[in-house]
């Protein structure tokens, strides 16, 4: 028989306002097994632990019940305050008295009843608990960046910084991500590439950072130090080690008509490209897809043209496994697709663009070489029209439900610039808000008005009816002054919402990391463990948590690092002891269990199997107590029983089923 | 390929054009259009309040009668399609709208929004196929460009009417392209003509219709086609000397089967 | 407890997986959304855990209705654990249908650890169906009525 | 509840639309063909029925200036469609008797050879009870 303690927090007036706390006391000392019942305003505070563990060791404890906030708060504090006195972690178990009865029910008497019923369950299951040890795992020293922008440039660099192997795994055949498509940064105005490009060949030189560009993460197994990954290097075509970098095979490429992604499509490119002047690395790939040689079988000019002879046409993808103890998701976005905004003409007219584009065109090495120019004619623009708001902020299912975040700052950035660069060029913003928290951002934006003369207009646009004269009527609405606008612009800009990479879905399943219904990453905790995924050894940087301009996805990025060192610089870690046993005695050796585990942690042994008047080798379920996750799948699978989980036995389980029943 | 039909007031009316040329198109095409026996006025606007059931009724009437024969139930008259869309819309997932109704209505069997509404145009486009149409063309259009007038009933709301992209459709210019012509994109395609404000407030109507046509022109369009009979007045009342036409008259033109109707 | 003379106070069972349906729950409380006393909740790994037999001695037990929440398809923490509930559950319900332990007595449903309001709402909708069905008499062990 | 509260739960109702979730972006106004012609604006309608003045809208020239166009109701971003709550309104005053904004005796003189019979009864329906 066991001799529990109950501990009652009030937590406060949390609990105490709708639960009888004393009430609880009263009834739980009449349950089996309980020696012991107190109340406490704080049980979480020093004092209240010191009180369970003064009763620990005078009432020579071998069982606590905390009735208090959610195990998710709590179950730990409470399980280290017991370990410290001497008993099992393991041998505690938390009633959820405040999330699950006193903060949803309001009559006294009900919550009260609950909550004894809730102490109940949890004292009949520490009735059947067991002292359980944690085991050990090794921990890899070696970390896994998935995507190659800023956010991932800066995860592995600060975590090589520390002295830890770090790669990098990158989609597109150059790291750089996103912030290498764009011309100037807010609220500094200093250039991307300037301050980019030094970082991007830092990561590449950095003898502890491996990139895999062109690459893609195919298999995730494993758990939080220990994870193995397998990793598909995509055939570029063009043999790394041999390749000088020297741009003729581009030059000669027959094949011109590909659309350009890193331009948005605004021109096109050849079949062998690197997608920019500084990428990294400076190694073509050959877009098999638009590639003649490929496509026909006649043509191979750049083997012909390649004095390194680099060009392989041979070449297969490659898969590379690799251990890693932590992994770090930093797969970025993109905007979203416009095909359902009609009514901004964005598919009608090439003179409607979204920021994006502008940010090409506005950049020097852009398809325009810098010069802004309508994309239908070339002529220079003399009145632009900037549109906030295309899809973020939106209730229907066209857009996005959030606020993208950086859309305000980067259009003042724009506005400022061509007014900066063309004092001619009338600038007019419609806005429903503008948001500008951050350091020196508001100022920013007031540059914008009261420098620049951008002219700011508060009410969004209805809708962009290109003219047959080339022009592009704005229909928009002044609230503030309470009347329709019409503006005859010839360009129009978009401020599309932006939305996480369409891959994170696919990445994040094979990561067993949760994401949201806007499939941005979510956060162990929203506002204490933000970098962290709720899966053991994940971790977030950048925009695949939420939208960030690029100091906060620097920050996060840093911040990731520091949480993938906490985790590296450990030799082992503890594991959950509540993983699956099984019973050899009733095992059978059937298999059922080990076809249901996802993790592959049941293998079968012969062993000697010796009851009374039974002495034989037989075939038995093997747990793998390091790779087994305590799900419990093999337990219901299992049909003789033999298996099951510690912590959450069959017998726990039914004894809670009993005593809420009762 | 047999389909109920619910031609409307207008149509037997100040539009017979509308319907004899889409009847002739139709054999033609060897689509046989059923009127229904005895239909009634679909009220020419949907009632917006959610609680008019008496409005409804009609619509409801010629949809069970449809459902009756196992049919699909096809319009011409945009208004028409309009009102009797929505409303099936309603019998199909507002609760209290179809009960409301079936209990006045007393029908054999309770209707619940089972008869599907098609326009004659998604008939031609996903029943007959504008490749078929394409080859029995006989009097094609060929080089005139024509403008497709949409409004904004066909098109609105674009998730009960699910007729088209509601902001850049283009089931009509693929049609023009079916008998030939050459479909000319503007803008103001799904802009409102005026509608019925064209009865009291002749001037927002008229100027409404005059950027319409003026845009179409602008364009290069030589004609504007349309599916709906108050378009096609407010249109025609405007200033602009731009030719309106039911798509049907140039169907059933393309088809050689123009003659006929007016021989009628 | 004295359920006398007052109306229907039925037993409900709700088996919460760890990682998004009992987060789903504490969400719902921090939420202050409220749903009846009647539902308590068990925590669970993982919905796969949840092996039919206790939902069998939970009726047998006098419960009213069981309900087993866990992450929505393709999210769950273990990766697959949810679609073996799906199949198991499929199974177990037909047959207590069978054995006159009415559909609506039992359910499975999907809650993230975002979806407070869905929890809550979910549990309301429950104990309606189930105050809606009564008492549950089928499964009973009559050694266990006081 | 005031008369004035009670009459704008019930064109909440009759249109079916939470005017709760309008963040104010005008874009209703945008796009509304007879803004110039409307003395209280597609957006502004949002806001007086926030405040309950249920009186100004059905005063309001407004209500007969709508054409029922749906771009409004397309486009609102946040699902409020103003064209719901402007028919609603509508709905309200015609149900008055005697409010009718079109009388059978003005309708010989509005006709004229070519106007289809669509365009008499939309008007009636939309303008009377």
């Amino acid at each position: 028989m066991q001799r529990i303690g109950v501990f009652v927090c009030h937590c406060g007036s949390n609990i105490a306002a709708t639960v009888d706390v004393k009430k609880v006391v009263e009834l739980v000392r009449m349950e089996p097994g309980v020696v012991w019942a107190e109340d406490y305003p704080y049980m979480c505070s020093e004092a209240g632990q010191s009180r369970i563990a003064e009763a620990i060791r005078t009432q020579k404890l071998t069982g606590v019940v905390v009735c208090s906030c959610s195990p998710r708060m709590h179950e730990a504090t409470f399980r280290k305050c017991a370990e410290r006195s001497g008993l099992n972690p393991y041998m505690v178990e938390i009633a959820n008295i405040r999330e699950h009865c006193s903060w949803i029910h309001k009559n006294t008497e009900e919550a009260t009843e609950k909550a004894v019923i809730l102490a109940r369950a949890a004292i009949a299951k520490v009735n059947l608990n067991t002292p359980l040890q944690a085991g050990e795992s090794r921990v890899t020293k070696r970390a896994l960046v998935i995507g190659g922008g800023i956010a991932g440039i800066q995860t592995a660099l600060d975590i090589a910084d520390a002295g830890y192997e770090v790669d990098i795994v990158e989609k597109t055949p150059s790291i750089g991500g996103r912030m290498s498509q764009l011309d100037k940064t807010f609220p500094t105005l200093d250039c991307s590439a300037c301050i980019l490009t030094p970082k991007m060949v830092e990561a590449s030189a950095n003898e502890k950072i491996t990139l895999y560009t062109y690459s893609e993460v195919e298999k995730v197994s494993g758990f939080v130090g220990d994870f193995t990954v397998d990793i598909r290097k995509k055939a570029r075509s063009v043999d790394m080690s041999k390749c000088t970098g020297c741009g003729v095979c581009q030059e000669k490429c027959p094949s011109r008509k590909t659309p350009n992604e890193f331009n948005r499509g605004l021109n096109t490119r050849s079949a062998i490209y690197t997608p920019f002047a500084q990428a990294i690395p400076n190694v073509p790939v050959i877009d098999r897809e638009h590639c003649i040689k490929f496509q026909t079988g006649k043509c191979g000019v750049c083997a012909k043209v390649c004095q390194a002879g680099a060009i392989d046409y041979e070449q297969k993808d490659e898969i590379i496994t690799r251990k890693y103890g932590a992994i770090v998701v930093a797969t970025g976005f993109d905007m979203i697709k416009l095909d359902k905004y009609g009514e901004y003409a964005y598919e009608q007219s090439p003179d409607v663009i979204t920021s994006l584009e502008l940010e090409r065109i506005m950049n020097a090495a852009g398809p325009t070489k810098g010069h802004l120019e309508r994309m239908s004619d070339h002529r220079p623009p003399k009145n632009i029209v900037f549109i906030q708001c295309v899809g973020s902020r939106c209730a229907d299912e066209r857009g996005k439900s959030y606020c993208s975040k950086i859309c305000c700052m980067y259009t003042a950035k724009h506005a400022m610039l061509i007014r900066d660069k063309y004092p001619d060029v009338n600038v007019t913003v419609f806005y429903i808000d503008v948001r500008t928290p951050g350091k020196n951002f508001d100022e920013f934006y007031r540059r914008a008005v009261e420098e620049y003369h951008v002219n700011y207009i508060k009410g969004q646009v209805g809708k962009v009816t290109p003219q047959p004269d080339g022009t592009l009527l704005v229909h928009g609405v002044d609230l503030l002054d309470n009347h329709q606008v019409k503006i005859e612009a010839d360009m129009v800009v978009l401020a599309a919402a932006i939305e996480p990479n369409p891959d994170v879905r696919k990445i994040a399943t094979m990561l067993t990391a949760s994401i949201d219904t806007n499939n941005f990453l979510t956060e162990a905790h929203p506002k204490l463990r933000p970098v962290e995924s709720p899966t053991a050894g994940i971790f977030l940087s950048g925009v695949c948590q939420g939208p960030k301009d690029i100091p906060e996805t620097v920050s996060q990025a840093g911040a990731a690092a520091v949480k993938v060192i906490g985790l590296l610089a450990k030799d082992k870690l503890l594991t959950n002891p509540c993983t699956a046993k099984a019973d050899v005695l009733a095992c059978n050796g059937c298999s059922a269990c080990a076809n249901v585990c996802p993790y592959g942690a049941i293998s079968y042994e012969d062993q000697e199997v010796r009851a009374p008047g039974v002495r034989e080798i037989r075939r038995v379920a093997v747990v793998n107590s390091a790779l087994c996750q305590g799900c419990g799948a093999c337990t219901v699978a299992c049909p003789s029983g033999a298996m099951d989980l510690q912590g959450f036995s069959n017998r726990q389980m039914i004894a809670e089923v009993d005593a809420i029943c009762r | 390929m047999k389909y109920s039909y619910y031609p409307g007031c207008t149509l037997k009316n100040k539009a017979k054009d509308l319907d004899t040329c889409a009847r002739a198109s139709a054999q033609a095409l060897g689509v046989e259009l059923e009127e229904l026996s005895d239909w009634q006025c679909c009220g020419g606007v949907y009632p917006l309040g959610s609680d008019e059931i008496a409005t409804k009724l009609s619509s409801v009437r010629a949809l069970a009668q449809a459902k009756e024969k196992g049919q699909a139930l096809v319009t011409l008259c945009s208004a028409c399609h309009h009102v009797i869309k929505r409303v099936n819309d309603d019998m199909k997932h507002v609760e209290d709208v179809r009960d409301k109704a079936n209990r006045y209505l007393q029908l054999p069997e309770p209707y619940a929004g089972e008869t599907q509404v098609l326009h004659f145009l998604e008939v031609l486009r996903d029943q007959v196929g504008f490749d078929t149409i394409r080859e029995k063309v006989v009097k094609p259009f060929t080089g005139v460009k024509i403008g497709a007038y949409y409004g904004c009933l066909l098109l609105r709301p674009g998730k009960i009417m699910a007729f088209d992209d509601p902001e850049n459709p283009k089931l009509m210019e693929d049609f023009i392209r079916a008998i030939g012509g050459e479909p000319v994109l503007y803008p103001y395609r799904n802009e409102c003509c005026g509608g019925y404000s064209s009865l009291k407030e002749k001037e927002l109507a008229g100027s409404m219709s005059k950027t319409i046509l003026r845009n179409a022109e602008g364009f290069g369009a030589q004609m504007l086609i349309t599916a709906c009979p108050l378009c096609q007045y407010n249109l025609n009342q405007a200033p602009v000397d731009l030719p309106v036409h039911y798509f049907t008259e140039l169907l059933a033109e393309a088809l050689g089967v123009k003659e006929e109707v007016q021989g009628h | 407890m004295s359920i006398a003379n007052e109306s229907f106070r039925p037993k409900i069972v709700a088996f919460c997986c760890n990682w998004c349906s009992y987060a789903g729950a504490d969400l719902a409380g921090s939420s202050r959304l409220s749903y009846p006393a009647d539902v308590k909740i068990i925590r669970v790994p993982c919905s796969c855990r949840v092996n039919p037999m206790f939902i069998l001695r939970a009726f047998e037990r006098g419960a009213d209705g069981v309900i087993l929440c866990g992450c929505h398809p393709g999210d769950c923490h273990y990766t697959t654990g949810n679609y073996y509930t799906r199949r198991r559950m499929t199974l177990l319900f037909s047959m207590l249908d069978f054995l006159g332990v009415e559909n609506g007595r039992t359910r499975v449903e999907w809650v993230s650890a975002a979806e407070g309001v869905k929890f809550s709402a979910t549990m309301n909708e429950f104990v309606e169906t189930i105050r809606a069905l009564g008492p549950n008499v089928r499964l009973g062990d009559l050694r266990c009525r006081s | 509840m005031t008369k004035a509260e009670k009459q704008a739960e019930e064109i909440r109702e009759i249109s079916g639309s939470d005017p709760w979730k309008c963040m104010k972006c005008g874009k209703c106004s945008a796009s509304c063909p007879s803004y110039d012609e409307m003395d209280i604006k597609p957006h502004q309608f949002v806001s007086y029925i926030l405040q309950d003045n249920v009186e100004a809208l059905a005063q309001s020239r407004s209500l007969w200036k709508c054409l029922s166009c749906f771009a409004c109701v397309e486009r609102c971003p946040r699902d409020v469609q103003p064209g719901r709550l402007v028919d609603a309104a509508r709905q309200l005053v015609v149900r008055q008797r005697g409010q009718d904004y079109l009388k059978a005796d003005e309708i010989p003189e509005l006709l004229d050879p070519e106007l289809p019979q669509q365009l008499l009864v939309s008007a009636f329906r939309r303008y009377r009870r």
